[in-house]
């Protein structure tokens, strides 16, 4: 038992993991169809793993609402838009679930358009708020560091809308000259680094040194 | 005033932000919009793709949390795109997007006359990522055995040609999230070269330059403002014009309060900043 | 009744006031979209009912939009992956698609991830499925984010340095990316040269910062411009002059 | 005299039509992919404007041969692909093309593709204006698969070595201690918990908004052992919130071990580790209401954050709270850096981890990570002074992606 729960885990991680970095430099047809296979498992597999995500999301608020926690309630209401949504989904405006999607007519339709997009949109639309707030009693220059970022910020910030222009002729330039050059030399650096980091965790996982994602302890 | 302005609500503050938007929105201002060689690049490849009748894959990967940056410039590139005869297949990363993305095909199709199956189609969100551009690479109609409106790929007249990605003349990403750096460049540009282009909101701009100057990318818009260079190289007015008003007044304001709040700091001191 | 209780009162008598208003002189069609503009006016406002502070109707329609995201989702992936690629394929199975048995595998490996939130008996199933994702995705990147990220963006670092602007702009580049990964280096104590270096690192990094600084306001700015233009020209169907 | 002319201008002739027939003509493999095609060369050559180049495929040496492809002579030369054909002078002066398929003589609409193992004859003809034709000698060759990507080879070397490196340094870590310099975010860190003290009032550390799995929650949990550590030490009030249960259950586990460890297991009280709500903005709101109501002296927030990161960092900086950042998402550093007094950038989180937990897993691959920084740097430089100064782009053509 411990062999299929700990070992060929272990072992499939590092069979497919190898295989992903081999693939890579073989251009033999076998390797090729190899590679489309692996690929198209793994479409499927992250498929369910939506699924997987959508369901325990579901659980943790349905677990909220049977032992009637704080604000249970709200978690009632998760499960009403999710239920109604999903409802008129499987309807399809007639045709039923097994049928191509319907889009642009019907009910379901009618919930992303009328309820998701404006919800969604407008979410991340109240943070301007909290940024002009912000901009008046939180940025701060507390350091030599913070100042500068604060002054590119603000050259960035008028360069780059037309009335920057406006004022003067030059300041577009200056925005973009900051992103083609400080700004593109700075995020490079972050991404050579990050880039190591990616190839040293991806190491980690397939030679069985991280086991994070396995989760659940190590038994 | 000196007390009440350290002592000011920010809901006050809030109140200017709206009416520095709203104003601006009603007012008849129109600013002169300057185009960046970023934006150009995008437009130039679609007149040379519409040169050679080719085709070109839009991957649309944004939700309605970032549409109104990201939906002009889908809009304006599909107008584009039909104006001058430039085949579009479409795609989707998120999910999300999928409802976005017919409305956008749907507006600019009627506008142009572009006719579905033969000038555009629009194949759907698939999960997978990178997984998936591994398999369009290759084997493009069996990555997308059917579009969203069910028919098969091998039959439309757009996407029977179409066997991988090298066959496309263009793919662009209107983005997000990861996309792009995370998926369209290493998993597909690395190793079939086609010419890549994005669009994606402001939070993800400033990041991609490495990926131009290396030219892994070829060109770029960034947030609104992008949009609205787009919409001005186009000559069509939309959302992201209508816009550029409110959005420079509005950061003039910001900047206002910026330097005002600071200026405080350094007269008053670190604690009193502007307390609650 | 507290001062809130108030606000929140006179808030939904202006709303629906001001939805009686547009419905009766035809502004708003009687027909679903003119209901829909109606309850998505009714959402935006809703959550920007949060700028006055934390409240139930922000609450509302923040979990509801949580619940109908989720369904979305969910439907987008029954569709276009597991009818379309799983279940379709398997009901067309004749002589001639036998290939397609393969996709047992995959369907397998998905309902065993689905063992995770069962009991703990099968749930480790659910960990060969995740092997198998984590791995192979692993092993996907290594050699492509060296190919992408790492020599794809070495050999523009190498360029030739001229005696022009473009010159002087790729060696402020140069000294950029080194100094960025000199801050970024833990093996040795930032003091003496390395620490002059690591300095200057930390100025290009304050500068890109402040570069993303002013792009995301500018990004939540756009969506706030996004929001009003929908309020007031597809709600209020105010004339405006350019949206 | 007349009979030496006309013998000299007939030499001419010929030696311009000799000028005009492709030279050096060579078929190959096309190496690098999975059969199917096969690859031509010839010498480039001056020739008269509108010429074109054709290049005709058989299968029998005697023809018939079949046309394939249609080159500008403008174009298709050796040097515009390095990969296959490296970067020496002699690639401005050959043509290539790669061959698939040629036509179908049947139905010339259709196409026939190359088949691996078969040999083929390949001629090059250079078309001139007004339809004179110069075919070249027949050169032949067959298609196969390949077994190796020449082109990805530097890639292949370079993920072998840094892979090495890290896998090294794993290895290493657990043999022996590896040094990792001062994170002066601890130290601050440190500070301001010395500060809560002072004041007597409580430390809020708060959770970004990734689940148990991700880095930078791991990195946040290991930072947080140490902040409880500390606190138990000095008997200060710690709050830990949560969004994700699995992070709650772990951070529980982690705080009572460091009370336990500082001898102070008494102190542990299991409601100072709490979830405070499961969706991003209620969370930000009812943390930022905590923060009004309480107080805390110093606000610690790890993890990746999102965009409530702005929401929960300026209302901290406006109740006057001490504020110690850390996250890996670089798209919300700015706020934190303008509204913290101390923020652990990216990889500094990672870091900072490490350096607490002393696990050689992240110790090891932090060390071999800095390797690998240590080598792209010196490449870089090296390879900016090489063409520089000599002019030469040895070192670039190595580090060049195919």
């Amino acid at each position: 038992m411990l062999f299929l729960r700990r070992t060929l885990p272990l072992i499939i991680a590092f069979v497919v993991g190898m295989i992903g970095i081999l693939v890579f430099y073989i251009p033999h047809s076998g390797a090729q169809s190899l590679e489309q296979e692996l690929a198209t498992w793994d479409r499927i597999v992250a498929a369910f793993a939506l699924v997987l995500g959508i369901y325990s999301l579901m659980r943790l608020h349905w677990s909220r609402v049977r032992r009637q926690q704080a604000a249970w309630g709200y978690s009632f209401l998760v499960f009403v838009g999710f239920v109604i949504t999903t409802l008129f989904a499987i309807y399809n405006d007639g045709i039923g679930p097994f049928e191509p999607q319907v889009l642009n007519s019907g009910p379901f339709d009618w919930m992303y358009k009328y309820v998701q997009v404006p919800a969604d949109a407008t979410m991340f639309s109240i943070l301007a708020f909290f940024i002009a707030s912000a901009a008046y009693r939180t940025f701060r220059a507390r350091t030599p560091e913070a100042a500068i970022l604060l002054i590119s910020a603000i050259i960035v910030m008028i360069g780059r809308v037309p009335i920057g222009a406006s004022i003067y002729q030059g300041l577009p330039e200056i925005a973009q000259w900051m992103m083609d050059v400080p700004n593109l030399a700075a995020k490079r650096g972050i991404l050579l680094g990050v880039s190591l980091g990616i190839v040293a965790t991806s190491l980690r996982i397939i030679f069985g040194v991280e086991r994070s994602y396995l989760g659940g302890g190590e038994e | 005033m000196k007390e009440f302005l350290l002592t000011i609500d920010r809901r006050i503050i809030f109140i200017f932000v709206a009416l520095g938007v709203i104003i601006p929105s009603l007012a008849t201002v129109r600013l002169p919009i300057p185009i960046t060689e970023d934006v150009k690049a995008i437009y130039d490849t679609i007149e040379e793709v519409s040169a050679k009748n080719g085709t070109i894959l839009i991957s649309f990967d944004y939700g309605p949390g970032s549409m109104p940056e990201v939906q002009p410039m889908a809009l304006a590139v599909l107008r584009h795109c039909f104006r001058k005869n430039v085949k579009v297949i479409g795609m989707s990363h998120w999910p999300t997007a999928v409802g976005l993305a017919q409305e956008a095909f749907d507006i600019a199709s009627k506008e142009f006359g572009a006719q579905y199956g033969e000038d555009y189609t629009y194949l759907g969100y698939k999960p997978g990522g990178g997984s998936l551009v591994i398999n369009m690479g290759r084997n493009f109609h069996d990555a997308f055995q059917k579009d969203l409106q069910g028919s098969n790929t091998t039959e439309l007249p757009i996407t029977k040609n179409i066997n991988g990605l090298a066959n496309f003349d263009y793919v662009i990403c209107l983005a997000a999230g990861n996309t792009p750096d995370g998926i369209w460049i290493p998993f597909g540009q690395e190793r079939y070269k086609f010419k890549f282009g994005l669009g994606c909101t402001a939070v993800m701009a400033p990041d991609q330059y490495p990926y131009l100057q290396s030219g892994q990318m070829n060109g770029m818009m960034g947030g609104l403002a992008g949009a609205a260079e787009y919409e001005t190289l186009i000559e069509t007015s939309g959302k992201a014009i209508a816009g550029m008003g409110a959005q420079s007044f509005v950061h003039l304001i910001i900047i206002a309060f910026i330097i005002l709040g600071n200026v405080m700091y350094f007269l008053y001191g670190r604690q009193k900043g502007g307390a609650q | 009744m507290s001062r809130d209780q108030i606000f929140f009162i006179v808030f939904f008598v202006v709303f629906v006031a001001i939805n009686i208003y547009l419905f009766g002189s035809g502004s708003l069609s009687a027909d679903w979209t003119g209901f829909g503009i109606f309850i998505a006016a009714g959402i935006t406002l809703s959550l920007y009912s949060f700028l006055y502070k934390d409240n139930p109707l922000f609450k509302f329609a923040e979990n509801l939009y949580v619940g109908v995201a989720a369904a979305y989702t969910l439907t987008q992936v029954w569709y276009t992956v597991l009818l379309a690629d799983v279940v379709i394929p398997f009901s067309e199975l004749d002589s001639e698609s036998m290939s397609n048995l393969w996709l047992i595998v995959p369907s397998l490996l998905g309902l065993f991830m689905l063992t995770q939130l069962s009991s703990a008996k099968f749930s480790w199933l659910s960990r060969i499925a995740f092997a198998f994702v984590v791995g192979l995705g692993a092993g996907l990147a290594i050699p492509r984010t060296i190919a992408a990220n790492v020599l794809a963006q070495l050999e523009p670092s190498m360029r030739p340095i001229t005696a022009t602007w473009e010159g002087l702009d790729l060696l402020i580049i140069l000294v950029g990316v080194v100094t960025v990964l000199v801050y970024f280096f833990y093996s040795v104590e930032h003091t003496g040269p390395v620490g002059v270096a690591s300095k200057i690192g930390i100025w290009f990094l304050m500068i890109s910062f402040g570069a993303s600084f002013g792009y995301t306001i500018m990004a939540r700015l756009s969506l706030l411009i996004g929001r009003v233009g929908f309020l007031l020209e597809d709600w209020l169907v105010l004339p405006l002059p350019y949206f | 005299m007349r009979y030496f002319l006309c013998c000299i201008i007939l030499v001419l002739c010929a030696a311009q039509l000799y000028a005009q027939q492709p030279t050096g003509v060579k078929a190959e493999d096309t190496p690098n992919d999975s059969g199917g095609s096969i690859t031509v060369v010839w010498n480039r050559a001056e020739l008269p404007d509108g010429t074109m180049y054709k290049i005709a495929v058989s299968e029998s040496e005697t023809g018939p041969f079949h046309p394939a492809a249609s080159i500008d002579p403008s174009g298709n030369l050796q040097s515009s692909d390095p990969g296959t054909f490296g970067h020496g002078t002699e690639t401005s002066q050959m043509h290539f093309a790669k061959i698939a398929e040629y036509d179908d003589p049947v139905d010339p609409s259709k196409k026939i593709a190359i088949e691996n193992g078969k040999t083929y004859y390949v001629q090059v003809i250079a078309q001139l204006p007004y339809d004179e034709v110069f075919p070249s000698a027949i050169a032949s060759t067959e298609a196969y698969e390949n077994f190796f990507n020449t082109l990805k080879t530097n890639n292949f070397v370079l993920g072998t070595i840094f892979s090495l490196i890290i896998l090294g340094g794993i290895f290493l870590a657990q043999k022996r201690e590896l040094f990792i310099r001062r994170i002066a975010g601890l130290e601050a860190l440190d500070e301001a918990l010395g500060r809560a003290t002072e004041m007597g009032k409580p430390v809020l550390f708060i959770h970004g908004l990734h689940p148990m799995g991700s880095v930078s929650t791991i990195a946040a949990i290991n930072v947080l052992a140490r902040v409880a550590q500390r606190t138990a030490e000095f008997n200060t009030e710690l709050r830990v919130a949560n969004q994700d249960p699995v992070v709650m259950a772990v951070s529980q586990e982690v705080v009572k071990e460091s009370y336990l460890n500082a001898g102070r297991p008494d102190a542990y009280s299991e409601n100072s580790v709490f979830m405070v709500a499961t969706e991003q903005f209620s969370y930000a709101a009812a943390l930022d209401g905590m923060m009004v109501r309480d107080r805390p002296a110093t606000n610690i927030m790890m993890g990746y954050f999102y965009a409530e990161s702005l929401l929960l960092a300026e209302t901290g900086a406006s109740t006057g709270a001490i504020q110690i950042a850390g996250t890996d998402s670089y798209t919300q550093l700015p706020f934190f850096i303008t509204t913290c007094d101390y923020t652990l950038m990216g990889e500094e989180l990672y870091a900072a981890s490490a350096y607490l937990s002393r696990e050689p897993k992240l110790l090891g691959s932090l060390k071999g990570q800095d390797i690998g920084k240590a080598v792209l740097l010196i490449v870089m430089i090296l390879g900016t002074i090489l063409t520089t100064i000599l002019g030469n782009q040895t070192l670039t053509h190595i580090f060049t992606a195919y």
